[in-house]
């Protein structure tokens, strides 16, 4: 039996590592589920996570590793945009494929890599999502845009302000913070200018932590962000009772909405004593992806294990269906084709469907 | 030869004149006058001394002229110079060195690089001199290890030149501070309480050094000391300071014998004869 | 011969010699002391009783100090007893001989520097609980030093450097030891202060039968109050006797107390 | 912008930083007080704060359903709190810090930082076996409400007028700066006040020395670290109270903070630790407020100086601070005799 | 009166080292075996359970850590000199470069470990020798790194097309008001500088050299606008950053910026003391970052720069090619030659430095500013030099970093960068270069290598659950291992014999009666500013009357 390996790439030490974590575990759960039908094709396939503490160079280091590990034939990572850019860049020249479950800035495909690849929208199709629910839906002459100041945070928030001042939005306010606890200035300011939106690029635990002051200090403007709200974990920390107005827009679909979900969310509580939350889900996805890939390749390989450069091709090439987040294929420079951008919206702390929104990255 | 580069002054003699102006110091610690509008002049290669009762502001004077303090109020002039406002280092260069009441030599380095550390201010090479090892720099290491050569001789430590200085018995500690002081290549030599912890026997010897360094090198010595023997045999001019200001000053048989002195400092012990004696043999 | 007599004269008399034939109060014997792998102390061995002053001297780097901290538990003895009381000290940290009465006035003077002046005595009377004795007691350390009672609310590392001394030994007074060890009292005290310090030293021995260990340079004046002494050199005990005999040895007056 | 509006504004921001200065001047009397006794920078203070926040959310948690009174409630995860944080700064203390008395300081800094790893992960491991990242706290009812909003109570009327003029109080708000208060105060007294706290400082000063007045040393030096610890614990449970939710790498920023606010003060110094620690507070949101001043005034400049340097501003604080006073607000001089 | 026996002499044993030659041979040949058999895939094939062995990631990372013990050896081990060399240059230069042909990864790690080898010799010229504890060290890396970085990459025509567009009335004109001033100010501080040498200086005199400073300040300002403004035509022609082959120029300029960087840090900050010192740089190593984070239009901010060019040399690659090693592992080649041959500069300097007079002056402050001082030392000036040589370190390795990443961000500079090379530095020895070297070796080894290496093997072993996976646990076990190897030699794994001396005799203030000895009995012990704020405020040192 020949082994084949799939690494993953993400924080699993740190602050992030509850994130880098989920994405590990989602893929894992890939894994499990797929080893059956590998083992039928003759493979014994294996994970090999890695920690990249999210730290660039240390991402760098690790693609590196992998690239001279012969034995894995794709990637999924990372959690960071800037670990993703330098990572993807060092696995280039091994034909190391990589399918990233997370990374959403723009650069991250503008590079035109062959083997960079990912399943999330693009900061440039996710943004004007968002703007779009504000003023369609939310229909705010006034809005309020935050961002963590990490790469996806702000790439995000900028994308979302451009598309809000096209649309004839007053920003009334747009910073960064990198603040965790403390966002009693930045209530003060919001209360100050009365926004009709609040538009926050980052992650759930800290917008759950600013939604709370926010909504403690009786605000109850609607805040809205991206992908990194998809967490069960939002409500929780902002507390059921002020879990309201608050939305997201992200590729997986609500875990309730589909049984495939379903099974998925209790399999993964099962596996790991832990609720799957999107990163997690997105994980699952962008392994399911990969290995599905990784079949295709060894079959059209004749039964026999693909070389990198075939699994990097028929990845790029493949259309993959019944993923939680739908369908997958890839653009020529890697991004998601078309994907369905899902609203979620919480209402005293449950989570439910608002609308959804069909978003194509700028090529095709 | 290199003796003299490191001790000009020992070629020339006396010329008579005050090397140290120091008029109307004062220096204040909040509502403590510790130094009181004190005058001194300080003739070329002499030995001079400042005594007073403990926290008369023997101390607190040698750190006003050294830059440690910065006086309230008043000038210290070294050669005509005016000193106050300069860094202690900018003094040293002036031609000012001192040892300390508690000894202060480097902790993690040898009695030989102690002294080299004194030499410093004196060389000429520069940081890219030392990347490039340029003839300079070389000229440079020569002349520290020749200084330190130099005056652990001097002194009488050669054999501790590799030694960790604060590894030294505390007498020889002493010694290492005046060498390394002496490095600088004074004009003027501040020595504070330089006899403390040694025995009679070993003052003596501390007594020939220090005349040494007047008369081998021509550097002027001012010393703080409460070692009356030590005192009044060696110094040829003394200073008396009680609760910051001077309460006399003169020849030492003429302070020994002023009661203000022996009110306030040398105390029932001071039996006018007994101090002077060795005074007259030297 | 001259400074001795003039010295002699000058020092205050001490007490008659206690009795020296019970068991002494504190006992080294055989004792070797390291720094790492400095042999500071090579076998020494020393008695001093109850009542005693006994002088201890030698020149630069003769294991004094060293001696006073092996018996005060500062450092501990690689072998050799060490009897303090009738029990054995030896590795015995420094907190819990200064428990027993022992008091300590250490080389280098060590004043907390940013204490005031009363806070270091305060300090020094910690294992004292009453609180009106510990205010006696500062009164007295007062009494003996009045600059201390000027500089009362004065930050300790601002003394001068004689101040600290007087500070030192006054903090060490408060505990009213019934062992005391001075490690050179007197060094930069001026004339008139060394000979309050003597002065103290005797009364404390007289008044309080305190016993007490003194490493002096001064030697003239501490053979005069002493009962007996011990010259150390290099870390070995030279010669002990009546301290009045050491004055005369020859060895020693030439050695140490600067006769030619 | 009128003045009614701009004036609850400024006040709800100052209000929001001196509580929040609150909190970092009680974390920082942590470092402070071992600072003072060991000269040693605890980065591990961080960790045992944390260590508190998270035995308060286990407390808070386990009583969420219970019939308790929430101030008893508050009184049962503070004292939890102290304890634990407060025996595990003495057993870092023991184990990481005590072998290396005699090395140089950089020495213990180091297996500071690396007791501070150890214990993040530690900390994420054990509430992961419960499948727990994000410790989001459940207070007792009542705590997040407005401050004296029921109506009929004796405190209402000051209650109404907050209201009135548009200031965010919460109970909880209050609550904290009461308990920082009180053991602020409770510190104060033993460090200065009584024989332990004599005995500390003159260890902090010198070791050797206290050992000659009879001071068992170690014995103070775990004392510190307990007291120490225990603040820590204090402020641990106040931080998860305050903000909500905590995760076992959430001490590093503020515990930054909150060592920079010690420093600002004067190490070393009590009231130093508090007075910077408000500042601090206060500083770092002025300053994410500057912007809102900026495009009033017209400054571009001004304008561009946003929350995302709130971060920074206690440091730049810091800088022109000491440049004028070298030691700290209320740091006394280091003297030592020349 | 009794006479003591005099005590017998302490008998010494002499330490002689036996000569190690054939073992260090030996040793290189086996190790170099090893590396190059287990990254050659076909040999490994055909090795059956001991390929196995050598395949499994502890064992391959301890491979690595053995083969570049070789080099530790040839330093420490008392062998002939020819085999010292062989080995030294044989694993450096040939078994080094031939095993990174077959995995990338060991030039990646190389480099990584040199780049951190020259900040932890940087840093510990600030902390080992002068004593300055200082926390945001990375600041001057992040400076050198984007220094290369904003003009080798499109970020370049990015500013020139933003001056472009904004060009105000900026113009040739505003650049000639630019030198003007930028020479008179510049002009007037040396004046001054040199009256202050002569003569004491007076408030009006400090007044008007800090006047000119902030006037140096608005030159510099002007002229670097209006040059900006007047080539904001050629945006097009640098739309991929500048020509490499200014490379070079960079390397210098590079350590040029870092250095002013440390001085204008250090001149506001190096009067404080010890721990006021080190929150501070703390501090100014995050001000750094953030500006990093928020000066969007130079560095991207948070999205980073990429991609980031490297030199070019032709000569180079051809003669990579001929070697056989792959197109895109030229650069990294080339990153890793240049990169020995700086950190081999680097040590020379810190070598000379340290057998020189300033290397005395610094250790001098470092013991006892005060009595440095008294001797001529001149406090500020010394400092600053430490400051600024361990900051040039960084920032030469900075650049070396942009151009090994080809992307860079704020979050490469964080405060967790700092502390992990000053950890380099205390355990590796403090003061020591060969120990902050084997420090920074161990450090990134474990980081890259070892950590990872535990979690891949037990990835798949069963019997380990996966909430202890290794990999979960990198900052536990890196924690550990710190604290476990502080403990077990504080001095550091190579200590310097100074700094033995003194950890031995004097540093300590501790009471070890416990341990019959009592090494710390003097006070002091500060290590890291063995300076005291002896002065009060009012009376400072040499201020004016
Ligand atoms: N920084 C300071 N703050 C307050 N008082 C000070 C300071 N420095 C010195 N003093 C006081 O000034 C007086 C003079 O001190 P100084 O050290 O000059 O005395 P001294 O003559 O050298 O005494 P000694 O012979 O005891 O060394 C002393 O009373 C001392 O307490
Ligand atoms: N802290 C120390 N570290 C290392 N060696 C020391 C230390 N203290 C003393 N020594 C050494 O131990 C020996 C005995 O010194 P000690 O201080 O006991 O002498 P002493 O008789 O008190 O001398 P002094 O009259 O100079 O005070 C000397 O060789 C000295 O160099
Ligand atoms: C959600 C995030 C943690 C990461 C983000 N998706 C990125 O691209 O960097
Ligand atoms: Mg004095
Ligand atoms: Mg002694």
């Amino acid at each position: 039996q020949t082994t084949i390996k799939i690494a993953t790439i993400s924080p699993l030490s740190g602050g992030q590592s509850n994130l880098g974590t989920q994405i590990r575990n989602g893929v894992q759960l890939a894994v499990n589920e797929y080893a059956a039908q590998f083992k039928k094709a003759g493979f014994n396939l294996q994970l090999v996570p890695y920690d990249d503490q999210a730290d660039p160079a240390t991402g760098t280091a690790a693609a590196r590793k992998i690239a001279a590990d012969n034995q894995i034939l794709a990637v999924v990572g990372t959690l960071n945009s800037g670990v993703a850019i330098p990572a993807s860049a060092a696995l280039a020249p091994s034909n190391l494929v990589m399918v990233s479950p997370a990374n959403t800035a723009n650069q991250v495909t503008d590079r035109g890599l062959a083997n960079m690849n990912r399943i999330v929208a693009r900061d440039d199709s996710q943004g004007p999502a968002g703007a779009n629910f504000i003023t369609d839906t939310l229909k705010a002459k006034k809005a309020y845009v935050l961002n963590d100041k990490t790469a996806y945070g702000e790439g995000l928030a900028g994308e979302v302000e451009k598309a809000l001042k096209a649309k004839g939005v007053t920003i009334s306010g747009s910073e960064g913070t990198e603040e965790k606890s403390d966002f009693s200035s930045i209530v003060a300011k919001i209360k100050l200018t009365k926004p009709d939106a609040i538009y926050f690029g980052g992650i759930y635990n800290q917008i759950g932590v600013f939604i709370k002051q926010l909504r403690g200090a009786g605000i109850n403007t609607p805040v809205v962000g991206g992908d990194g709200l998809d967490s069960s974990e939002l409500p929780v920390i902002i507390g059921k009772a002020g879990a309201n107005n608050v939305y997201y827009t992200t590729v997986a679909a609500p875990l309730e909405a589909l049984p495939a979900a379903k099974t998925f969310a209790a399999s993964f509580q099962k596996t790991f004593n832990t609720p799957a939350q999107g990163f997690g889900a997105f994980g699952y996805d962008a392994a399911k992806v990969t290995l599905q890939g990784i079949l295709d390749a060894a079959r059209a390989n004749g039964g026999k294990a693909p070389s990198r450069k075939q699994v990097l091709d028929t990845i790029r090439k493949g259309t993959y269906k019944g993923l939680l987040s739908g369908e997958v294929s890839f653009n020529s420079v890697g991004d998601r084709k078309a994907a369905t951008l899902y609203v979620i919206k919480l209402t005293a702390g449950k989570a439910a469907l608002e609308t959804s929104l069909s978003v194509k990255p700028p090529k095709n | 030869m290199i003796k003299t580069t490191v001790h000009p002054g020992a070629a020339a003699p006396a010329s008579g004149g005050s090397i140290l102006e120091v008029d109307a110091l004062t220096k204040e610690f909040g509502g403590l006058t510790a130094v009181n509008s004190v005058t001194m002049h300080v003739p070329d290669r002499s030995i001079v001394s400042v005594i007073g009762p403990n926290g008369a502001g023997k101390t607190t004077f040698f750190n006003m002229i050294t830059g440690i303090y910065a006086p309230t109020r008043g000038s210290i002039r070294l050669a005509g110079r005016e000193l106050v406002g300069m860094r202690p280092d900018q003094v040293t260069e002036a031609g000012i060195a001192r040892t300390f009441q508690n000894i202060r030599l480097f902790s993690s380095m040898t009695s030989e690089e102690n002294i080299m550390v004194g030499r410093n201010s004196r060389l000429k090479s520069t940081f890219v001199d030392a990347v490039l090892r340029t003839r300079r720099f070389h000229e440079s290491e020569h002349e520290a290890r020749e200084a330190a050569r130099i005056m652990l001789d001097f002194v009488g430590l050669s054999k501790w030149r590799n030694e960790i200085a604060t590894n030294l018995p505390y007498g020889d500690q002493r010694k290492l501070e005046i060498a390394r002081a002496l490095a600088t290549t004074p004009k003027l030599i501040l020595l504070d309480e330089p006899a403390a912890g040694m025995n009679p026997r070993e003052t003596e010897d501390l007594k020939a050094l220090i005349r040494r360094v007047r008369d081998e090198l021509g550097v002027t010595v001012c010393l703080i000391e409460h070692d009356m023997r030590l005192v009044m045999t060696l110094s040829e001019y003394i200073t008396v300071l009680d609760y910051g200001t001077k309460i006399s000053e003169g020849l030492p048989h003429q302070v020994r014998n002023d009661p203000a002195v022996m009110e306030a400092y040398l105390g029932r012990g001071a039996a006018a004869g007994e101090y002077g004696k060795e005074e007259a043999s030297q | 011969m001259s400074h001795l007599s003039t010295h002699l004269t000058t020092a205050p008399t001490p007490a008659a010699a206690p009795d020296t034939t019970g068991t002494p109060m504190l006992a080294l014997t055989d004792i070797h002391s390291y720094y790492d792998h400095i042999h500071a102390l090579k076998g020494i061995t020393l008695n001093a009783y109850e009542g005693e002053i006994v002088a201890l001297i030698g020149g630069n780097g003769a294991g004094k100090t060293t001696t006073l901290r092996t018996v005060s538990g500062m450092m501990k003895p690689r072998t050799g007893t060490l009897s303090y009381l009738g029990e054995n000290i030896a590795g015995k940290p420094a907190h819990q001989t200064m428990q027993m009465g022992m008091s300590h006035v250490p080389e280098g003077r060590r004043i907390f520097a940013q204490l005031t002046v009363r806070e270091n005595l305060e300090v020094g009377a910690y294992t004292i609980t009453d609180k009106r004795l510990i205010e006696e007691r500062v009164q007295e350390g007062f009494a003996y030093f009045p600059r201390l009672k000027e500089r009362e609310n004065q930050l300790g590392g601002t003394m001068s450097g004689g101040e600290q001394q007087m500070l030192a030994i006054a903090r060490a007074l408060m505990v009213n030891p019934r062992l005391l060890l001075l490690d050179e009292p007197s060094m930069g005290l001026s004339p008139l202060f060394v000979e309050a310090i003597f002065d103290i030293i005797v009364k404390l021995n007289k008044e309080h039968n305190t016993t007490v260990l003194l490493v002096e340079q001064n030697a003239n004046m501490a053979l005069a109050i002493a009962h007996r002494a011990y010259v150390l050199q290099t870390g070995e005990m030279k010669l002990s006797g009546k301290a009045s005999d050491i004055a005369k040895d020859e060895s020693v007056r030439k050695a140490y107390l600067g006769d030619e | 912008m009128e003045l009614s509006v701009l004036l609850p504004f400024i006040v709800n921001v100052i209000i929001g930083g001196l509580v929040l200065g609150f909190v970092y001047a009680i974390i920082a009397l942590g470092y402070t007080m071992v600072y003072g006794v060991l000269q040693l920078i605890n980065f591990a203070h961080s960790e045992v704060f944390i260590t508190g926040a998270v035995v308060g959310f286990e407390i808070f948690r386990i009583l969420e359903n219970s019939a308790m009174n929430g101030y008893l409630k508050l009184l049962l995860a503070l004292v939890a709190a102290m304890i634990v944080s407060g025996l595990l700064n003495v057993l870092i203390e023991r184990l990481a810090y005590r072998p290396l008395r005699g090395a140089p300081r950089l020495v213990p800094l180091i297996t500071a930082i690396g007791v501070s790893l150890i214990l993040q992960d530690t900390l994420r491991f054990l509430e992961g076996l419960q499948g727990r990242f994000d410790l989001t706290y459940t207070l007792p009812a009542g705590f997040g409400n407005k401050f004296c909003a029921a109506e009929g109570s004796t405190c209402a009327p000051l209650g109404n007028f907050l209201r009135t003029i548009g200031v965010d109080v919460q109970l909880k708000d209050v609550i904290l700066v009461v308990v920082a208060l009180v053991s602020l105060s409770v510190l104060n007294y033993v460090v200065n006040r009584t024989r332990l706290g004599k005995a500390i400082r003159a260890v902090s000063q010198d070791r050797v020395t206290a050992g000659l007045m009879g001071i068992d040393s170690n014995r103070m030096i775990s004392a510190t670290f307990l007291i120490g610890g225990a603040l820590g614990g204090v402020s641990g449970v106040l931080f998860g109270m305050k903000f909500g939710t905590i995760n076992a790498y959430s001490g590093f920023d503020p515990g930054i903070i909150a060592f920079t606010a010690a420093v600002l003060g004067g190490i070393g110094s009590i009231p130093g630790a508090v007075l910077g620690g408000l500042l601090l507070g206060v500083i770092q949101n002025l300053i994410g407020v500057t912007n809102i001043f900026g495009n009033l005034l017209g400054l571009a400049n001004l304008g561009t100086i946003d929350a995302s340097y709130s971060k920074i501003g206690p440091f730049i604080v810091l800088v022109l601070i000491l440049i004028f006073k070298p030691t700290g607000l209320l740091g006394k001089s280091n003297v030592e005799k020349v | 009166m009794t006479v003591a026996s005099p005590a017998k002499p302490a008998v010494r044993r002499p330490l002689v080292k036996p000569d190690r030659t054939i073992w260090l041979v030996l040793f290189f040949v086996v190790t170099s075996i090893l590396l190059l058999v287990s990254h050659e895939t076909d040999i490994m094939k055909n090795l059956g359970p001991l390929g196995d062995v050598l395949r499994n990631k502890v064992v391959e990372a301890l491979v690595v850590s053995l083969f570049l013990a070789n080099v530790l050896f040839a330093y420490l081990w008392k062998a002939a000199n020819w085999a010292k060399l062989l080995v030294g240059i044989g694993s450096l230069l040939f078994v080094l470069p031939l095993a990174g042909q077959a995995d990338t990864s060991l030039l990646d790690l190389s480099i990584q470990i040199m780049i951190f080898a020259a900040l932890a010799l940087g840093l510990n010229i600030v902390v080992g020798l002068a004593g300055l504890l200082d926390l945001g060290y990375v600041a001057f890396f992040a400076v050198g790194a984007y220094t290369w970085s904003i003009f080798a990459s499109p970020r370049f025509s990015e500013v020139l097309k933003y001056y472009g567009a904004n060009a105000g009335s900026t113009g040739s004109g505003t650049l000639a008001i630019g030198l003007v001033l930028t020479a008179v100010a510049a002009g007037s501080m040396l004046y001054i500088r040199g009256l202050h040498t002569r003569t004491a200086p007076t408030r009006l005199s400090n007044l008007s050299f800090l006047l000119a400073g902030f006037g140096l300040f608005a030159g510099i300002t002007l002229v670097g606008r209006s040059v900006l403004v007047l080539f904001s035509g050629s945006a097009e022609a640098v739309a991929n950053g500048i020509n490499p082959g200014f490379f070079w120029l960079f390397l210098a300029l590079s350590v040029m910026t870092a250095a002013l960087v440390g001085v204008l840090i250090g001149l506001p900050v190096l009067k404080l003391k010890g721990d006021y010192l080190a929150i501070i740089t703390l501090g100014l190593g995050e001000v750094i970052r953030v500006l990093a984070n928020n000066l969007g239009l130079y560095t991207a901010g948070s999205q980073g720069i990429t991609p980031i060019g490297s030199a070019s040399v032709p000569w180079f690659n051809s003669l990579a090619g001929a070697l056989g090693f792959r197109p895109e592992q030229y650069y990294l080649l080339f990153l890793y030659v240049l990169v020995l041959i700086v950190i081999a500069v680097i040590l020379l300097v810190n070598v000379r430095l340290d057998n020189s007079r300033i290397g005395r002056a610094w250790i001098a402050i470092r013991d006892d500013e005060i009595a440095a001082q008294a001797m001529g030392v001149p406090l500020m000036q010394t400092k600053l030099i430490a400051f600024a040589t361990g900051a040039s370190f960084a920032g030469v390795m900075g650049m070396i970093f942009a151009a090994k990443q080809t992307f860079i961000s704020p979050e490469s500079f964080n405060l967790l960068q700092s502390i992990t090379v000053l950890s380099m530095v205390v355990l590796g020895g403090m003061g020591s270069f060969s120990g902050v070297i084997l420090g920074a070796a161990v450090v990134t080894l474990l980081n890259l290598r070892i950590l990872p290496g535990l979690g891949e093997a037990s990835a798949n072993v069963s019997w380990i659950p996966q909430e202890v996976n290794p990999a979960n646990f990198n900052r536990f076990i890196f924690g550990s291992i710190l604290v476990a190897m502080m403990l077990l030699r504080p001095e550091g794994l190579l200590p310097n014999a100074r700094r033995t001396r003194e950890l031995h005799h004097e540093d300590d203030q501790e009471d070890k009666s416990g341990e019959g000895n009592a090494s710390g009995l003097k006070a002091g012990g500060d290590v890291y500013s063995a300076g005291l704020a002896t002065i009060k405020e009012d009376d400072k040192t040499g201020g004016s009357r």
